[in-house]
């Protein structure tokens, strides 16, 4: 049989649930993640735990009806408990929180991310939205993931503004500034999954996905970025992951094909 | 600015607390706000918004507002446009996610018609938190090393005395009126909402005044019949209005969802013309209508029912 | 018809009861402030709303089932809130409550309470249950009332161990210790009503129940106490405060007479 | 001490906090508890005491743990008689005040057997408070001026950097073990209470494990239908251990009043002997029965049938 064609979104949405380990608790974002951890449930991880900032423990979310915020009452369906969304922010700070899982407009080689400002903050070209939970969740969650399309434009040396922290200035800046848990873990790209340097804290290639090579990631990487010796392939993803993806989100609402 | 604790005191002790009845029309309610005040609304992004009494705020043409609220949606936009407030204090400014960036947001912030103050969600819940407790601050770990910080004035940091950890001091906040919207309220306040509760509790106790609008209001007999479920008790509250479908086009937790469709019309007309085609919408379904069932009635009922249907959805699982 | 008899419990209870201002919010300890404001309730203060350390709001206590603890289920019966303990009391540091209701085991010239220690706190003669939420309610409530009985022993200069602080060692030494609202407003007792020098904050004398004296009132003070010029006299105890109180305490477990 | 951040943290991570069940026998549960540990217990004074839980540890003969409850009642003197706690900290001491001070809580720290260690009930559930929240402190306004502050090792005083306000900085606690008692939880520790709560929510999630006892445990189904009834979710959770009655001789919240004539025998026999009348107690009702069922029947079926028809009959008004 002839494999099903998938976007670039689709890929970054499958292989994020991949990277979610089953009986761990995650604090989705709205938007790819929150697909991501669903479709986790659905596959490997039917023990996965998802906290949304709206105020929700453990929601069974319908697959017809993917709420388009997290502080709706479509995303509390069926939890286990709902609570003030300071309260569920905090159980990030008191350290029960595995994974916070994010999007991201602008990340730099350290993993900082920006949703507040394109250009200088004091004369922008867009103003953005916001931190929303994020600032919390990047300072408190204890492995932080990010989902993004892979462009140089979103890939820069340094970002206009860190609305999002990851390792701030490399080293032991974080540290250094207090936030002495958690860290950005893994960013997770169209082209592949990408760490931190342990020591310099700078952004590496974990693993390619199937198609993509070192140099399509170096062009579309506005930073130096450190390339290992030994770079695994990820396995492609599977017809029963597309399926089930498809469900989720029949209309592409939230894994449509990027335009650059 | 963090008010002064005995300041903040009198206030509360002036106020008559005793068990009294307070329902009122939304006018009424809503003349309590004065030019200049610190609006606190309830609430989060598209759900459990107090929209009848900003939709009425906006027709009384209250001026110089503070508005205050965990997340921002459709109805911050209203109030920028309408001029009813130059300074937003929130964590997340826009429709949705999958609405875009509001270009009403933009407009205002990128020309410096008017001010956004960004505080991380936690951070904001945190400070409605310090000003419900009556103390001028919470320590936390968040904000830290960010930029975020050094653009906000009353945000300090310290080394703290027992551990040595570095931690961010987020201050008090007291906004002089706080709006709720809720399913459930006696004639007295005792409100008991249903679901996710987002900040409103907190709100309740960090404000001067509260003024809840209500889906229904309750007997006290049923309040008292179920006292846990009561969030905010009676003393903390200044007026009580019944307003079914206060939230519309905006969701009540299993009252009803969003009217999608309006939403969606709302934000086309918004990103299409920008702040013009806000003031257009402001014309036709704020100004225009004699009241607040004038502009439900606006509505398409089919929407309603099909959004009463999904909302009150959760009770049929 | 000839007068009922009452004993000086009772008295203080139906004198406290006469403090508490209809509309008014009261946090009542156990004990005889309980049964003061139940009264205050079916007299001339159907309005006023007691609050619970147990985490109540406006309960309505049944005549029949008086509880013995602030902290049982039966303080709780038909209120209007449960709430936890620790907000309950933070209503107080927010500014909600009128009166802060006190029983007291020993109290001095400016209003401190002892219920910590009798004797030396290292080598204490009688090591006593403690605080509880005396301290919270002296520190936050607007307006601290304290019911006891009138004795020398009971009345000190100093307090052997300030559990609970009224003006401490007087004059602006409360709010000098960053207690910057609130204060001790009256102590009502067997023999008449007490309130505090607004400049020096010692105890004066405010008016004095029907039979008691000022030398017996001096007698029974183990300080020097403010007497003012002009005592007023204070009603005498009706038929009905009294057939209520008793009502309210049949077997005499909150208003027994004290033994000396 | 305030336990370090990273040492709290790390406990929490290192625990499998996914869902699973948790049901087990109460001799398993509470091995959990190592000699020397801080146990907190929830309830307040002679309510929703965790009795059956007291009652194991005792038996299985825990040694030097630190005890700390919001007010100790009967429980406490059982923990310092039978030599479980050298070192109880709580807000008031003693069975209840129609029965007097607890003449064994006097014996042990008159002649300092044991220390009590003595917070205001505030400042105590303000302590528990921070440590749910991940931060070393919470300032408050009580406790200054007072003679408590200067026998307490960790508490602090600061003036407010945003007022010049003198604070007390309340420490966080962080106890080893929690232990509460509900009246509905489910198999994966999900934890519904009814009535009065206490400081059972923040004990619980200041705490490095949880025990919980219940009533009766209840489908996740039923949580699940009424999300907004959780008050303590079940990654928190440890153990949960069924003991109907698991309060007793104390109350439990609109299911059963305490026995007020086995309260009245205990502590006729604590006042008149002294930590002998609470050693023969021990004795007789401790370590002689086989069982929590076994202690459960030599209580009068009387007491506990019209215990049972005052508890419940809250829901009869």
């Amino acid at each position: 049989m002839t494999k099903t064609a998938y976007n670039t979104a689709e890929l970054v949405a499958i292989m994020s649930a991949r990277v979610l380990e089953d009986g761990k608790i995650v604090f989705g974002g709205a938007g790819m993640p929150l697909i991501s951890c669903v479709l986790a449930q659905k596959m490997h991880a039917p023990r996965l735990t998802i906290l949304f900032e709206g105020g929700v423990i453990g929601p069974h979310i319908d697959p017809h009806k993917m709420p388009p915020s997290t502080n709706e009452q479509r995303a509390a369906r069926r939890g286990h408990m709902v609570l003030p969304i300071t309260d569920v922010l905090l159980l990030q700070q008191r350290g029960y929180v595995d994974y916070g899982f994010l999007g991201g407009a602008q990340i730099d080689q350290y993993g900082n991310l920006n949703s507040s400002y394109i250009g200088d903050p004091d004369n922008p070209k867009v103003r953005l939205p916001g931190t929303g939970g994020a600032n919390d969740i990047a300072s408190l969650a204890t492995k932080i993931l990010v989902a993004m399309h892979h462009e140089k434009r979103r890939f820069v040396e340094a970002v206009d503004f860190i609305t999002t922290p990851g390792y701030l200035q490399g080293g032991d800046s974080r540290e250094q500034a207090g936030l002495i848990a958690g860290g950005i873990h893994q960013v997770i790209t169209h082209l592949g999954l990408f760490g931190f340097d342990p020591k310099s804290k700078r952004m590496l290639i974990q693993a390619l996905h199937p198609g993509a090579t070192v140099d399509e990631v170096k062009e579309r990487t506005g930073f130096e970025i450190m390339i290992p010796d030994e770079i695994p392939l990820t396995e492609e993803p599977t017809e029963e992951e597309l399926r089930i993806l498809r469900e989720l989100d029949p209309e592409q609402r939230y894994t449509k094909a990027v335009e650059e | 600015m963090v008010r002064p604790y005995k300041e903040l005191r009198e206030v509360i002790e002036n106020k008559d607390r005793g068990l009294r009845e307070k329902v009122m029309s939304l006018t009424e309610a809503i003349t309590l706000i004065q030019d200049g005040d610190h609006v606190a609304a309830g609430g989060c992004h598209y759900s459990r918004t107090p929209m009848a009494a900003i939709w009425e705020i906006i027709r009384q043409k209250k001026k110089n507002l503070i508005y205050s609220r965990s997340i921002s949606s459709t109805e911050g936009d209203l109030l920028l446009v309408s001029g009813t407030t130059k300074h937003v204090i929130t964590s997340w400014f826009s429709p949705g996610v999958t609405w875009g960036v509001s270009r009403a947001m933009r407009h205002y912030t990128q020309k410096k018609l008017a001010l956004y103050e960004e505080w991380s969600h936690m951070s904001l819940g945190l400070r409605y938190r310090a000003g419900a407790m009556g103390i001028p601050f919470i320590p936390a770990r968040v904000m830290l090393g960010s930029d975020l910080f050094p653009r906000l004035e009353d945000i300090q940091e310290m080394e703290c005395p027992f551990t040595g950890d570095k931690l961010a001091l987020i201050p008090a906040l007291n906004p002089e009126v706080a709006i709720l919207h809720t399913q459930r309220c006696d004639a007295y306040g005792n409100v008991q909402s249903e679901g996710l509760p987002f900040m409103d509790e907190d709100i309740a106790r960090s404000a001067d005044k509260v003024i809840v609008t209500t889906e229904r209001i309750i007997s006290n007999d049923q309040v008292r019949r179920q006292p846990d479920l009561t969030s905010i008790p009676f003393f903390q509250v200044d007026a009580v209005v019944e307003v079914p479908y206060g939230c519309l086009p905006h969701e009540c937790y299993a009252a009803y969802e969003p009217d999608f469709n309006h939403m969606d019309y709302y934000v086309k007309l918004m990103m299409n013309e920008g702040p013009e085609g806000v003031k257009e919408y402001l014309e036709r379904y704020v100004y225009t209508p004699g009241s607040w069932e004038d502009f439900l009635s606006m509505l398409d009922f089919k929407d309603i029912l099909r959004a009463t249907m999904e909302g009150r959805g959760v009770y049929n699982d």
